[in-house]
């Protein structure tokens, strides 16, 4: 195992991080600072992969597609919230719960009857194919790299956008206490849209990008989903700061831990036990994490009580 | 400037006013007096729109406010000071101040002239003031909404004396800024000078209403047991 | 209505629990339904329909314990499959040894399984139990959603092994070749095995409704609705929940082992998070901390499954729409909207 | 004078820079009501919170009947005696008021963990409960659920559960706060019969009743103690003027 | 005499796809045939065993089927099958084909028209031999019919191996796995990842640059993936039971029917499907299962129907003895890929569980 290797794989897991953060900085925001659960999360995700697959297969163009399907994800998310969010923020987090899951199950099969059973064709753009070689003679994907830019982007955006200017105190104050904000004379309502609307559109910009590098099939939204949850666990409810960490953390140990799990293992036993007992462990390994993190700092990482 | 005609509002089932009259005039000071449980909160949360009436009619600067909702009252100058000051617990004192401020002659400097002691926990998280820190915030939110008028219930509870004295004196000072105000609060002795006109409310009904000077001993003791 | 009407009655109040008297109909007809309907369904031959009733049986059973967690204590457990299907585990791993008369396990001093369901159910009780216990002490410490992800966790840990660990057919599950059995009866009798599910469940209706009604309820109820409160009253809050967990483990894992039994087979969706989410979802359905609610939920919920599936390719879609109706038209789910808005808790 | 029931010794408590607790000892003795006054941020209900434990002091220690229980958690200390009502007032609003009431005194009638016996049906826990809605009046609003009171009424509901306790030293944090007139005229009464049961370390900023109620006054400015002494000491006591009182006279 | 035929398959979730054209395929068959006594009652398992048994016991206690067949996974059938013949159900499995029901759990009434599991692995682990690689990288999800597929890999490629990994289930980014292969000096990849995890591998292989030729099982290759892979699946070689462009007449007026009909290229799924109705059509020509089932079971033995991979017999354990052919995947022509036909892999292949089998 060359430092090359390690390196890349650091970077692999960096890059998983990114990926995982797309997804968890919606779901964080529509989350910890409208204090809705929406399962229904992994739907925009699945939502923005299909427009985009459509677009792009249809005007050959990715980045229209990719726009296109950020925005149908939005505009999804906005008649989502109005026509059935709305009417569940003074509900229980329970009630959330069942209505988003049954989002769930009307959008996956809504996707059948529309697109059919077979996963649809996306893949990277010519542009940002093939790899660049950086220090260490290793050389990454261009598309693996701008991923990791993007995700940083989309962090400064967010974080700026909730704790430095006034829309994002407004929200958190709504998430507070709704009637008094109402009562000071903000429209919470509008607001609330907003913020599920980017929220949808966050899902639908990382459903566009990771659908193009994996697959894109009905179903695609549920592994992700989980994954975005144990993020934002991780990190800490409402925390952009900590999606972002949690995020990171999440890539990396899930990473390194299939590579270096069966190695670890293989000094003790059978080369191919070895391989089966690793990995089995690894893909536990970031609930374990979960767990025991949580075991000690009950609201994640950067969570407030 | 505030016309409050026979509301009738409801929590689910059970009715909490029967008909409820009120008026406030441009500059003037309203206070809505009564005991535990007859109806000043609710009255005031449905001239807000948080419980609205669903019978009488609630005018404010010459527009029908009755159905509309909270926001959109709150926009046409009404500044609220709740019950149980409900600061924005994971906001700081700045953000809770700026968060909803409209502009106006009031702006964060004059509100910590006014209270010095929010001053100094400026970036301190509300949920952690004291309980008097608290409702020092929430009277400052609500000035930071510039209002026409400015509505508190129970403004003053549980604040030391000096502090007391402060916003009364903060009270009477907006009061002859031309601030109309419509408060609820059990401390007669402040607020007997102040009034304009006081409207005693029982069991969800105007029981009397008229000037401090005329609220004789024995109406106190029958209305609000003093 | 009922809310109001209680307000004013002492018995129902200081329970909060016991049924009022609407409430208290639709649970005897819900329970006397299902009975009947499967006895029907015997005596027509529909040995199909006998099945379903013992299906609904015991997911609704699995229900009942987890509303004891999710509706009485609020602990969202969204890992109650790994109790489940622990149980599950339990009965055909038991069969499994007692069909090729090996050791359980593979450890030589333990014994070679059973088939007896009794000595099943009691191993069940005892090591969901034990599960509940050890996962209820770590996940207790956090709240909220962390909670609901903590115990996740835990379920996709022993989701995750149960696949990967070849012994015991990992994702390919684990047949049971015959039915285990009790004394006296033949468990391979659809309607006889109905009965052993029906009792099962009313045991544990019967149970979580002295538990609510009893002192430990009222303590429970308040450490769900304020902690503090609580605390400063004198009794911590923790231990409280905690036993309530592992009750509702305990109920959900022998649920489990019945389940086994019911399909002949074990298999580790019975762990999944999907199965989690259906018993929360069955749950909610049915009404929150309704006593009946779980029963309601899971008849409304296999029903529409079964039915649904018949007439079109894409049942779920339909499912959905229906469970997205019950929520935003029948607040406190079918219990609510049946028996109108639950007292006090 | 005989053993004080509950010592503070020296406590101290930081929020980072802010010394919200320095150096204070005081002492509450059978039969008294001691009155704890200070201007707003001064640091009572820090004080309060340590003493019951929903706070860890710095440094510093209590003792309860001779007994150091700085070291235990909220609910032993309430076990043993420690009753307290909240400033802002924390009730289960889902639950009727008799229900809140309740758990208190299932709370002192010991163990929670009896899982069969019916409370409904359960005399010992139904009366004493009608007995302390009855002593604050509130037994018609026995089953009304707590979010459907009014403000005043809740605070009433708190007093109703500490009382429930019957604790053997009482922590009351603005009881009047939001009671109206009428309320303050009962509640001055409830207290002055009830100190003889059980010692009061009352915290209050209605100066009216405090001079009524309190046999001693101590005063906290700024986390330290200014002043301790009788109600009449402290009325005339130039510094707490200038600090607490301000032109303020009774 | 009507004739019940039981469908339970997945129609809905991850996997629907084979589901789809099982059906498909199956149907067509069915149709063509015009033989009005063949009742089919399908209905969609969502992939989740317990639904399946139920789905089960509904076919036979309420719709009174004589004949069971559509499951598409092992973990289903493995829930379903041995319950359902044990009561005397006829079942004829389409596509999944676990070991322990060739082997020691066989039955008399279950008739697999696919393959058993690891058919397809160990021919190619026979290819892969014979084209000469020395090192080949191969992985598989940690599960069963993972370790199942590697195993039968290396049941025929006896030689070194770069490296041996097991992926998580469901995992969906390769790219700590691709670096491994970069690294390992492997000279080949066989890869065997079922549905969206398939797709993600390929994809970004294909993406990160690396040039080591590719192997797998048509599992990861048929022409719906393929359609969903694009250009990133070119050149890559698979073997299948089966083939599009299988030169045969049976195979020619399916493929050419069935993309009439559904307008698109069946899959090896539909061509299952398929054989599996040609079969149960033939049985039926000799005996109706309900009146007389030795007869049919005798008839379903005989395998005397035109398959669309040419030469079909059952091997004792009632699982076929096929040729395994060898495709690679191509441009089609119109800017699509498609698979063609360039081999056979092994000729007259035959599971080796059937030595554990009573029958
Ligand atoms: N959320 C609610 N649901 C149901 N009833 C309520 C609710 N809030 C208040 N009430 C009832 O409405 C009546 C009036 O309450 P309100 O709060 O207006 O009284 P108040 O005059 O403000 O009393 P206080 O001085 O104690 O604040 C009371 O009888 C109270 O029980
Ligand atoms: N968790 C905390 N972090 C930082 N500062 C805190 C925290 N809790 C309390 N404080 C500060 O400590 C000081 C004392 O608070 P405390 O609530 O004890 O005041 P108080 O004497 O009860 O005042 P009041 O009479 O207004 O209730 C206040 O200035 C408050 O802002
Ligand atoms: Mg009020
Ligand atoms: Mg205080």
């Amino acid at each position: 195992m060359t430092v090359a290797l390690i390196v890349e794989q650091i970077l692999n897991g960096l890059q998983l991080g990114t990926m995982l953060f797309l997804m968890a900085s919606g779901l964080t925001l529509v989350f910890g600072v409208m204090g809705l659960i929406n399962l229904a999360h992994g739907s925009f995700y699945m939502a923005g992969a299909f427009v985009t697959a459509t677009v792009t297969a249809t005007t050959g163009n990715f980045w229209l597609g990719l726009l296109v399907g950020v925005l149908a994800a939005a505009a999804i998310g906005v008649i989502v919230e109005f026509v059935i969010m709305r009417r569940l923020y003074d509900r229980g987090h329970l009630d959330q719960v069942l209505a988003t899951f049954a989002l769930i199950l009307i959008f996956s099969e809504g996707t059948y009857m529309i697109f059919g059973s077979s996963p649809l064709f996306l893949s990277v753009p010519q542009e940002l194919r093939g790899s660049v070689s950086l220090p260490f003679d290793i050389s990454y994907s261009r598309y693996r790299l701008a991923i990791i830019g993007m995700g940083v982007l989309v962090a400064i955006g967010l974080y700026l956008l909730i704790s430095k200017t006034r829309l994002g105190m407004r929200i958190r104050a709504g998430e507070n206490d709704r009637e008094m904000i109402g009562a000071l004379g903000v429209d919470i309502k509008t607001l609330y849209t907003l913020v599920f609307a980017l929220g949808a559109g966050l899902a639908g910009l990382a459903g566009s990008t990771i659908g193009a590098l994996q697959s894109v099939r009905v179903g695609m939204g549920e592994p992700v989903l989980i994954m975005a949850f144990v993020v934002i666990v991780i990190g800490g409810i409402g925390s952009i700061k900590g999606a972002l960490v949690g995020a990171l953390l999440v890539g990396l140990v899930d990473t390194l831990g299939r590579i270096f799990m069966p190695l670890t293992l293989v000094s003790f036993m059978p080369a191919s036990q070895a391989m089966s007992i690793g990995s089995a462990v690894s893909s536990m390994l970031i609930y374990i994490m979960m767990a025991t993190i949580l075991a000690f700092r009950p609201h994640g990482l950067f969570g407030s009580k | 400037m505030l016309t409050v005609e026979q509301i009738e509002s409801f929590y689910g089932p059970s009715q909490a006013l029967f008909g409820v009259d009120l008026q406030v005039n441009h500059g003037e000071l309203v206070a809505l007096m009564g005991r535990n449980g007859m109806g000043k909160s609710t009255t005031i949360r449905s001239v807000f729109g948080l419980t609205p009436a669903r019978r009488g009619r609630i005018h404010f600067r010459g527009r029908d406010i009755t159905q509309r909702s909270a926001h959109r009252i709150a926009q046409l100058g009404l500044g609220l000071v709740p019950e149980g000051r409900r600061c924005f617990r994971s906001l700081t004192v700045r953000e809770n101040l700026v968060a909803t401020a409209r502009p106006g002659p009031w702006d964060l400097q004059r509100i910590a002239r006014l209270f010095p002691r929010l001053e100094e926990r400026w970036g301190q998280s509300a949920q952690t003031l004291s309980g008097g820190e608290q409702q020092m915030l929430a009277i400052g939110r609500a000035l930071m909404t510039n209002p026409h008028l400015l509505v508190l219930d129970e403004a003053t509870e549980g604040l030391a004396p000096v502090i007391r004295q402060e916003i009364w004196r903060a009270i009477g000072e907006l009061k002859e800024q031309g601030l109309s105000i419509l408060l609820v609060d059990k401390s007669l002795r402040e607020l007997m000078p102040l009034a304009d006109q006081c409207v005693v409310l029982e069991k969800g009904r105007n029981a009397w209403t008229g000037l401090p000077t005329e609220l004789s001993a024995d109406l106190r003791d029958r209305y609000l047991g003093v | 209505m009922t809310s109001l009407q209680n307000r004013f009655n002492p018995q129902a109040l200081a329970a909060g629990l016991v049924p009022q008297s609407r409430e208290h109909w639709i649970n005897v007809l819900l329970v006397v339904g299902l009975v009947g309907a499967a006895m029907l369904a015997h005596f027509l031959g529909e040995r199909f329909y006998v099945n379903l009733a013992s299906r609904i049986a015991i997911i609704a059973m699995a229900a009942v314990g987890l509303n004891l967690a999710l509706g009485f204590g609020g602990m969202v457990s969204f890992g109650h499959a790994a109790f489940f299907g622990l149980g599950g585990y339990v009965a055909g791993i038991s069969a499994y040894h007692a069909f090729n008369m090996t050791p359980v396990l593979g450890i030589g001093f333990m014994p070679e399984g059973s088939t007896q369901m009794l000595s099943i159910w009691l191993v069940t009780l005892l090591v969901s139990g034990l599960l509940g216990l050890v996962i209820g002490k770590i996940s207790l410490g956090t709240s909220g959603v962390y909670f609901i992800m903590i115990t996740l966790a835990f379920a996709q840990m022993m989701y995750y092994f149960a696949n990967s660990w070849p012994a015991y057919g990992g994702e390919d599950g684990l047949p049971i070749y015959l039915r285990n059995e009790l004394p006296l009866v033949d468990t391979n009798h659809n309607l006889t095995f109905f009965f052993i599910a029906a009792i099962l469940l009313l045991i544990s209706l019967w149970l979580s409704q002295r538990l609510m009604g009893s002192r430990f309820g009222a303590a429970l109820t308040m450490a769900h609705l304020n902690p503090v409160r609580l605390a400063t009253a004198g009794i911590d809050p923790r231990p409280v929940k905690l036993m309530a967990f592992v009750i509702s483990a305990m109920i959900a894992g022998l649920a489990g082992a019945l389940y086994a039994d019911l399909n002949r087979f074990v298999g580790t969706n019975m762990l999944s998070w999907h199965f989690s989410g259906e018993l929360i979802v069955i749950v909610i359905l049915g009404g929150v901390g309704r006593l009946y609610g779980p029963l309601a939920g899971a008849i409304l919920f296999v029903l529409m499954e079964t039915w649904l599936g018949g007439v079109t390719q894409y049942w779920q879609f339909w499912l959905g729409l229906v469970l997205l109706g019950v929520v935003l038209f029948a607040r406190g789910g079918l219990m609510g909207f049946l028996a109108g808005r639950s007292k006090d808790v | 004078m005989s053993e004080p029931l509950l010592q503070v010794k020296q406590l101290n408590k930081a929020f980072g820079a802010l010394q919200a607790t320095r150096d204070v000892s005081l002492d509450l003795y059978p039969g008294e009501i001691h009155a704890l006054i200070g201007p707003n941020g001064a640091g009572k209900s820090t004080l309060i919170s340590q003493i019951t434990g929903n706070l860890p002091p710095d440094s510093g220690e209590i003792l309860l009947q001779g007994e150091d229980i700085t070291g235990l958690t909220v609910a032993e200390r309430a076990q043993r005696g420690l009753g307290r009502s909240f400033q802002i007032s924390s009730l289960a609003d889902e639950l009727s008021v008799r229900r809140n009431v309740m758990i208190a005194v299932q709370a002192i009638q010991g163990s929670s963990f009896r899982f069969w016996k019916p409370v409904s049906s359960d005399a010992s826990l139904l009366e004493p409960v009608a007995t302390i809605l009855e002593r604050l009046g509130l037994s018609d609003r026995a089953g009304t659920l707590v979010a459907e009171l009014s403000h005043g009424e809740r605070r009433l509901v708190e007093m109703a559960c500490a009382l429930a306790l019957q604790p053997r030293a009482l922590l009351l944090d603005e009881p009047m706060a939001g009671m109206g007139s009428e309320g303050t005229a009962r509640m001055v009464k409830l207290l002055s019969e009830l100190k003889h049961e059980v010692p009061i370390l009352l915290i209050e900023h209605d100066m009216d009743a405090v001079f009524q109620l309190a046999d001693r006054v101590s005063v906290l400015v700024s986390g330290g103690v200014l002043a301790q002494g009788t109600a009449d000491e402290i009325r005339n006591h130039p510094a707490v003027r200038e600090a607490y009182l301000g032109e303020e006279t009774t | 005499n009507e004739v019940r035929v039981g469908m339970i398959t997945t129609l809905s979730g991850g996997g629907a796809h084979l589901g789809v054209d099982v059906r498909d395929g199956f149907m067509l068959a069915i149709e063509q045939s015009g033989n009005s006594d063949v009742n089919v009652i399908i209905r969609d398992d969502a992939q989740r065993p317990d639904l399946a048994n139920s789905l089960a016991s509904e076919m036979m206690d309420r719709e009174n089927v004589h004949v069971m067949t559509g499951l598409i996974w092992s973990n289903l059938a493995m829930a379903v099958v041995p319950s359902v013949t044990r009561q005397g159900m006829f079942y004829l499995s389409p596509n999944a084909g676990p070991s322990d029901l060739a082997g020691r759990m066989c039955h008399e009434n279950y008739f697999n028209v696919a393959w058993q599991n690891d058919a397809l692995h160990e021919a190619m682990g026979q290819y892969v031999r014979d084209q000469g690689y020395e090192n080949p990288f191969i992985l598989a999800p940690n599960y069963p019919a993972g370790t199942d597929a590697l195993s039968g890999f290396k049941r025929y490629y006896d030689g070194e191996l770069a490296n041996e990994i097991y992926t998580q289930l469901g995992q969906e980014d390769y790219a700590a796995e691709i670096s491994q292969i970069r690294a390992s000096g492997a000279d080949s990849v066989f890869y065997f990842l079922p549905g969206g995890m398939g797709i993600s591998f390929m994809n970004q292989y294909a993406n990160s640059g690396t040039d080591i030729p590719v192997f797998g099982p048509a599992f990861s290759f048929d022409e719906v993936i393929v359609g969903a892979l694009g250009e990133a699946a070119e050149g890559v070689i698979n073997t299948s039971q089966w083939a599009h462009d299988l030169d045969n007449d049976t195979n020619r007026a399916f493929v050419e029917a069935f993309r009439a009909e559904h307008g698109r290229t069946p899959t090896l799924y539909a061509s299952q499907g398929y054989d599996t109705a040609k079969l149960l059509l033939s049985a039926l020509e000799v005996a109706h299962p309900e009146d007389d089932p030795d007869a049919f079971r005798e008839a379903l033995r005989a395998a005397d129907f035109a398959s669309t991979r040419g030469e079909f017999r059952f091997a004792s354990n009632q699982h076929p003895i096929q040729d395994i052919y060898v495709r690679e995947i191509v441009a089609n022509g119109d800017g699509g890929f498609t698979n063609q036909l360039i081999g056979v892999a092994m000729e007259d292949h035959q599971d080796v569980y059937g030595a554990d089998c009573g029958l």
